[in-house]
């Protein structure tokens, strides 16, 4: 039983090992030439400036967590559509239709809604 | 419908509690006024019931029966009253009392006048329905409703400790009532009924340690309102913070419905619990009895000595009940009325002489007699009916008790006595010290006599005190039914037990049947 | 919109049912379902009324009629037979239309509680009402469910929304703190509630009760799932040990949240822990249960007894009244059954419902009027001020204490009976004698209230709120109906 | 080779246990939900697990969707309750400058 996971278990194993082994085998032989470009963030070149540490605006995760709500209602629909074909097979398609178009009136009025309280204006 | 039923009297006085609160609070003339007329005719109803009761049969007399809800599981609670040998004597006295102590808080009740008159109404409302309900659960109902307005009473008109006494009084009596609620809930489901006259009569078949168990629950609730001997603290307490008609209600009506409760449910419903426990009873109350009175000798406050005193009285009360012969069962029930109406009329003469004075001390006064001989005549009657002399209430009853109690005990009858003659002896200790004596204090010089109110008030104790003593068979020959019945039922009971005895004694191997098994 | 996915999930979830349609559109369903659907729509009608500017001042009347609307629904379904509807997922019958009374009564309630309430907040009420009614909506959908996902979307749907609302007051800390605490707790009853429905879902291989067969019920899987669910149930009915948060979210949360969250939410989760324990539980749960019970009473009176700030007396009182409600289900495995449970519960929270709603209810006219904390100290001597406010209060703590002639009194008593009847004397007598505990500290409120001077340089206002009020007089007037003239509800029960 | 349902259940099983102990030990808030978030996956994978293994237990009629169903409601939960949280956690910020439990004590006795 447990058995079956020997295979997982060896690659994980190798992986590590060749990380590990790449890594000490630059140690050993790799030759070490310090200064500071090497020492400070690689940023696509261009030396870094300012606080990595700066806040962003409010709107920011608002807009974000709105984004997220609405994204994820959308998993609902995947239960309409997988189950679309059997469904039409007993000719529930339309009842079905009706149902996802409540669902769907339901959340253009909450985006209705954000919209409204302006949720979704970004300069104010 | 009929004017004169149980109904109107038991609510006559919530009505007229409804009509004070509305009244505007700046009019106390009208609220006293509204509240004397309506005790006044509650009073009335009530004697006239009692008077209409026909005390040859041991059935329920005016009764009203109407379904009030049905339980889950089918059980009918009713809305039940009734009027019985048991409990006439109870609705009389205190129909009795209700105008009489309306007629005493003119003297002490100032502030918030109004409250005080709607909880005084409710009270009488409660208590007359704890006596006339004839449902396990009605009964119930108005056994902690009646808590209610007598904690208001104390709790805000009571003297500096009051907090303490009426919290302290609150929860020791509602701790019992909710022990014997378990046991009510226990019998129901048993029996499928809250009737309590069905269940007088089916509960007496139960086998003897349930009945013994379901004995202690609502002996439990009982003695802590009587008080018995190791429940009597609250007692001095509520009495001594107590205002004046709060004590008067609490001794004279409130007490006895302990007493009625073992009366109508320890010993009628669990005749044979209530045999196999009566030699502790009956040495509880004996105890009461003597200790009380030591309470009372230790006491400086005249009103603490006098709550004391009512510990002892309520002995006797107990002890000739437990006796369950036909002498202490009349005692008994007697001697609930004689200490309603000698102690009640103590505490209205302290109240009057507090009034007065503002003390309690003793050794505050000392031959007022002088100064007020009509109050110095009532006293002394109220303290000679409450020590039992021949020719008052208090001896009647007493005499009974210990009738009944020497064919059972003899040995408690005589503690008993000597209860009899400590009672005298602190009393009119107390009676010396207060009345006579030389008049020392400035302050008593100047004291005035009863007024006519005052008087008036107290008349109607003194005639039925002497209307006791002289003819006391009008009043047992109205319970005369309902003892015979009770009597019977205790005959039966024991009928019973015995045969059991006899019958363990048969199954119990003899030293001879042994003998002869080794033979063999 | 909840039911509308549920449809959805439950057509899925058996493609093999016929006739489907026909159920989902019959009579029956739109009968059982009427009082959420009610809600539901009321609900969009809100958002709409945040959407559409004219419609702002019609909120009020919005607020109003969908309740009423909801009443009527609930109304036909007390009478009418019981109705099992999306594969037994959803049961209407009197009970849940009973609950569904309590429920819209504690929102109403809680609602004209909250009228003029809040001042920093006062541009939000409409989101106030809005969460307020997706609250009643998600309760409504907890009573009548018999079957995990539902309840869940139930539970959600109550929960979510009282998380805001005991944040509302933003700008107040202790009013985040409540929120936060809550909300963190909450999440994790939610999870666990979560796992454990899953473990019995993995030991069942069905979410319906009725589905389930009793064979599978003494399984591992199931006895660990359903001791998870019991556990977050526990949380939300505020039972040791889950009840910690009880009285910091009280107190913290605006009045009027907590006046909903005292009733609504108890009631709500009552409303299913019946039929879950009915379903899930071993017989052998019986005198565990019992144990939590007496100790849940102990740790709410005894908690209770040292408390000065108002709220926090009542919400110590309402853990002690869960225990008490526990003791039902105890009782439950026991000979009486779970009918007659369901039924003692449901009288004993309609009971609380009106005496914990008028009592804080007054706890909030008081607090928005005097804009400090609501304390034994402050109140002294209100009865001279307001006697008719103190009477209500009065009348609330005796009911709250079980004095006979108060609904208390008879919902106390039918609990008591059934732990008697299901022969567990010595638990009914130990928890007589921790009620009376409970007497101390309700006296100890009327005592303030009529036995001792009030405060210098606390000075109370003098003229209630008309509204308010009103309500409490309401109340009150429910309590003693409740307590004289039981018959109209319990016959109705039967 | 597959895996019997039973270890995916160990594995829930002990998601579960790991977010239960953060829960209980972490004292920022964010990771506290970050915990719940773990225990939510948690149940959303025995669901999945425990569907599987009475999809695939002899004789069963058809798919058991329970499971994947509860499982695609607790998302959305999961979501909503992510985007609350947050919330809270910015109004706490703003009246404490501070997302430490510890500092959340105003409420005791």
């Amino acid at each position: 039983m447990l058995a079956d996971y020997v295979p997982i278990l060896l690659l994980v194993g190798v992986a590590l090992g060749f990380a590990l082994l790449n890594n000490a085998l630059s140690e050993l032989f790799g030759r070490k030439r310090k200064n500071i470009g090497k020492a400070d963030a690689y940023e696509c070149g261009m030396e870094p400036r300012g606080s990595a540490r700066i806040r962003l605006s409010i709107h920011f995760y608002l807009i974000a967590v709105l984004f997220i709500l609405f994204d994820v209602e959308a998993v609902f629909l995947f239960l309409w559509a997988v189950s679309a074909e059997a469904l039409r097979a007993q000719d529930m398609a339309m009842l079905v239709l009706y149902e996802i178009g409540v669902f769907v009136f339901v959340l253009v009025l909450a985006l209705a809604y954000v919209w409204r309280k302006g949720g979704l204006e970004w300069d104010r | 419908m009929n004017f004169l039923s149980l109904t109107v009297l038991i609510f006559l006085p919530l009505v007229g509690a409804l009509l004070v609160a509305a009244t505007p609070s700046k009019a106390v003339g009208l609220q006293r006024g509204i509240t004397l007329l309506t005790m006044f005719a509650t009073g009335v109803i009530g004697i006239m019931l009692c008077l209409d009761f026909n005390g040859a049969s041991a059935a329920a007399q005016h009764v009203e029966q109407r379904p009030w809800f049905t339980l889950p599981g089918g059980i009918p609670v009713a809305y039940k009253l009734g009027l019985d040998g048991l409990s006439v004597l109870m609705v009389a006295l205190t129909a009795l009392l209700g105008p009489i102590v309306m007629l005493s808080t003119w003297g002490h009740i100032h502030e918030r006048v109004k409250e005080f008159m709607v909880w005084l109404l409710v009270m009488q409302t409660g208590m007359l329905g704890v006596f006339l309900s004839l449902d396990l659960v009605l009964f119930y109902t108005f056994w902690e409703v009646s808590l209610v307005p007598l904690y208001f009473i104390l709790g805000i008109w009571g003297g500096s400790n009051r907090l303490y006494a009426t919290i302290k009084f609150f929860l020791y009596t509602v701790f019992g009532s909710l022990v014997m609620l378990i046991a009510v809930i226990w019998l129901m489901y048993r029996f499928g009924t809250t009737d309590i006259v069905q269940l007088t009569n089916v509960a007496a078949n139960l086998p003897g340690d349930v009945q013994l168990w379901l004995f202690a629950a609502f002996a439990l609730a009982f003695s802590i309102k009587v008080p018995l001997m190791p429940f009597h603290t609250w007692l001095a307490d509520a009495h001594t913070e107590a205002p004046t008609s709060g004590s008067v209600i609490l001794a004279g009506v409130l007490l006895k419905m302990g007493t009625y409760g073992l009366l109508r449910f320890c010993i009628a419903m669990f005749p044979a619990a209530a045999i196999e426990a009566a030699p502790l009873m009956m040495a509880l109350g004996a105890i009461g009895i003597v200790y009380g009175a030591f309470l009372a000798m230790a006491q400086t406050d005249i009103k603490r000595l006098v709550a004391c005193s009512s510990v002892s009285h309520l002995g006797y009360v107990v002890l000739g009940l437990f006796a369950m012969t036909a002498a202490g069962l009349r005692g008994g029930l007697l001697q609930m009325v004689n200490h309603g109406l000698s102690t009640g009329m103590l505490f209205l003469l302290i109240g009057m002489i507090y009034e007065r004075r503002h003390t309690r001390a003793l050794d505050q006064y000392g031959g007022i007699a002088s100064v007020m001989p009509v109050y110095a005549l009532f006293f002394v009657i109220a303290v000679l009916s409450s020590v039992g002399l021949p020719g008052l209430n208090g001896f009647v009853g007493e005499y009974l008790v210990l009738l009944g109690t020497y064919e059972r005990a003899p040995i408690l009858a005589a503690i008993a006595v000597t209860g009899v003659i400590f009672g005298a002896v602190y009393l009119l200790m107390a009676t010396r010290k207060l009345l006579f004596g030389p008049l020392v204090l400035q302050a008593n010089k100047t004291l005035t006599d009863l007024r006519a109110r005052e008087v008036v008030l107290m008349l109607p104790i003194v005639v039925l005190m002497v209307w006791m003593g002289v003819a006391p068979n009008t009043f047992l020959a109205r319970t005369e039914g309902s003892l015979v019945d009770l009597t019977q039922r205790l005959d039966r009971a024991r009928a019973v037990r015995t045969a059991e005895l006899i019958r363990e004694n048969e199954t119990r191997p003899t030293v001879a049947d042994a003998e002869e098994s080794q033979n063999r | 919109m909840i039911a509308a996915m549920i449809q959805a999930s439950t057509t899925t979830a058996d493609i093999m049912k016929a006739g489907l349609m026909e159920e989902i559109f019959s009579e029956r369903t739109l009968q059982a379902t009427g009082p959420f659907m009610a809600l539901s729509f009321g609900i969009l009608l809100l958002v709409l009324a945040e959407i559409v500017p004219g419609l702002q001042l019609l909120r009020k009347l919005i607020f109003i009629a969908t309740l009423g609307v909801a009443g009527w629904c609930a109304w036909k379904t007390i009478g009418a037979p019981e109705a099992w509807v999306f594969e037994d997922t959803y049961v209407a019958n009197s009970t849940t239309g009973w609950w569904t009374m309590l429920f819209l009564a504690a929102t109403f309630i809680a609602w004209l509680f909250g009228q003029r309430y809040y001042k920093a907040e006062s541009a939000l009420e409409g989101e106030h009402d809005l969460l307020m009614m997706s609250a009643c909506a998600g309760m409504v959908l907890m009573a009548g469910s018999r079957d995990l996902l539902v309840f869940f979307v139930g539970l959600e749907l109550l929960s979510v929304p009282l998380y805001t609302l005991s944040a509302f007051q933003r700008s107040r800390r202790e009013s985040v703190e409540a929120g936060l605490k809550y909300f963190v707790l909450g999440a994790f009853a939610a999870a666990t509630y979560l796992f454990g429905s899953a473990l019995v879902y993995a030991g069942t291989g069905t979410l319906t009760f009725k589905a389930i067969n009793p064979a599978d019920l003494g399984g591992p899987l199931v006895i660990a799932g359903a001791a998870l669910i019991a556990a977050s149930l526990f949380f939300k009915v505020s039972v040791f040990p889950f009840h910690m948060w009880v009285p910091d979210v009280y107190q913290g949360a605006p009045a009027p949240v907590t006046t909903f969250m005292a009733t609504g939410t108890k009631a709500a989760a009552f409303a299913f822990l019946v039929p879950a324990a009915a379903a899930l539980l071993p017989y052998e749960s019986k005198h565990l249960a019992a144990v939590i019970a007496l100790v849940t009473m102990a740790v709410g009176n005894f908690g209770a007894l040292v408390q000065t700030d108002l709220k926090r007396l009542l919400a110590y009182s309402g853990v002690a009244h869960a225990g008490t409600l526990l003791l039902a289900i105890a009782a439950l495995q026991g000979e009486p059954g779970p009918d007659a449970a369901m039924r003692a519960v449901l009288f004993y929270m309609a009971a609380y419902v009106f005496t914990a709603g008028g009592a804080f209810g007054l706890v909030t006219m008081l607090e928005s009027q005097t804009g400090r904390a609501v304390t034994i100290d402050s109140i002294k001597g209100l009865a001279a001020k307001r006697p008719g406010i103190a009477a209500a209060l009065a009348l609330f703590m005796l009911s709250l204490g079980g004095i006979p002639a108060t609904g208390g009194f008879l919902g106390k008593y039918l609990v008591f009976s059934l732990a008697v009847r299901s022969d567990l004397l010595v638990v009914a007598l130990i928890g007589i004698v921790l009620s009376v505990v409970a007497l101390a500290y309700y006296l100890r409120v009327i005592v303030a209230l009529y036995m001792q001077p009030e405060m210098d340089g606390k000075p109370v206002p003098t003229q209630a709120r008309a509204l308010s009020g009103l309500v409490a007089f309401a109340c009150a007037v429910m309590v003693l109906a409740l307590g004289l003239v039981p018959a109209w509800f319990l016959d109705s029960l039967r | 080779m597959t895996v019997p349902s039973e270890h995916l259940l160990i594995l829930a099983g002990i998601l579960f246990a790991v977010g239960a102990a953060g829960f209980f030990l972490r004292r920022n808030v964010i990771v506290v939900l970050m915990c719940i978030e773990l225990m939510l996956n948690a149940a959303n994978l025995s669901f999945l697990a425990a569907s599987r293994m009475h999809t695939l237990k002899a004789g069963a009629l058809g798919p058991a969707l329970e499971g994947p169903i509860f499982a695609i409601f607790v998302i959305v939960i999961a979501a909503v309750e992510a985007a609350v949280g947050l919330a809270l956690v910015i109004a706490l910020y703003r009246n404490r400058q501070s997302v430490n439990l510890e500092d959340v004590s105003d409420l005791k006795d």
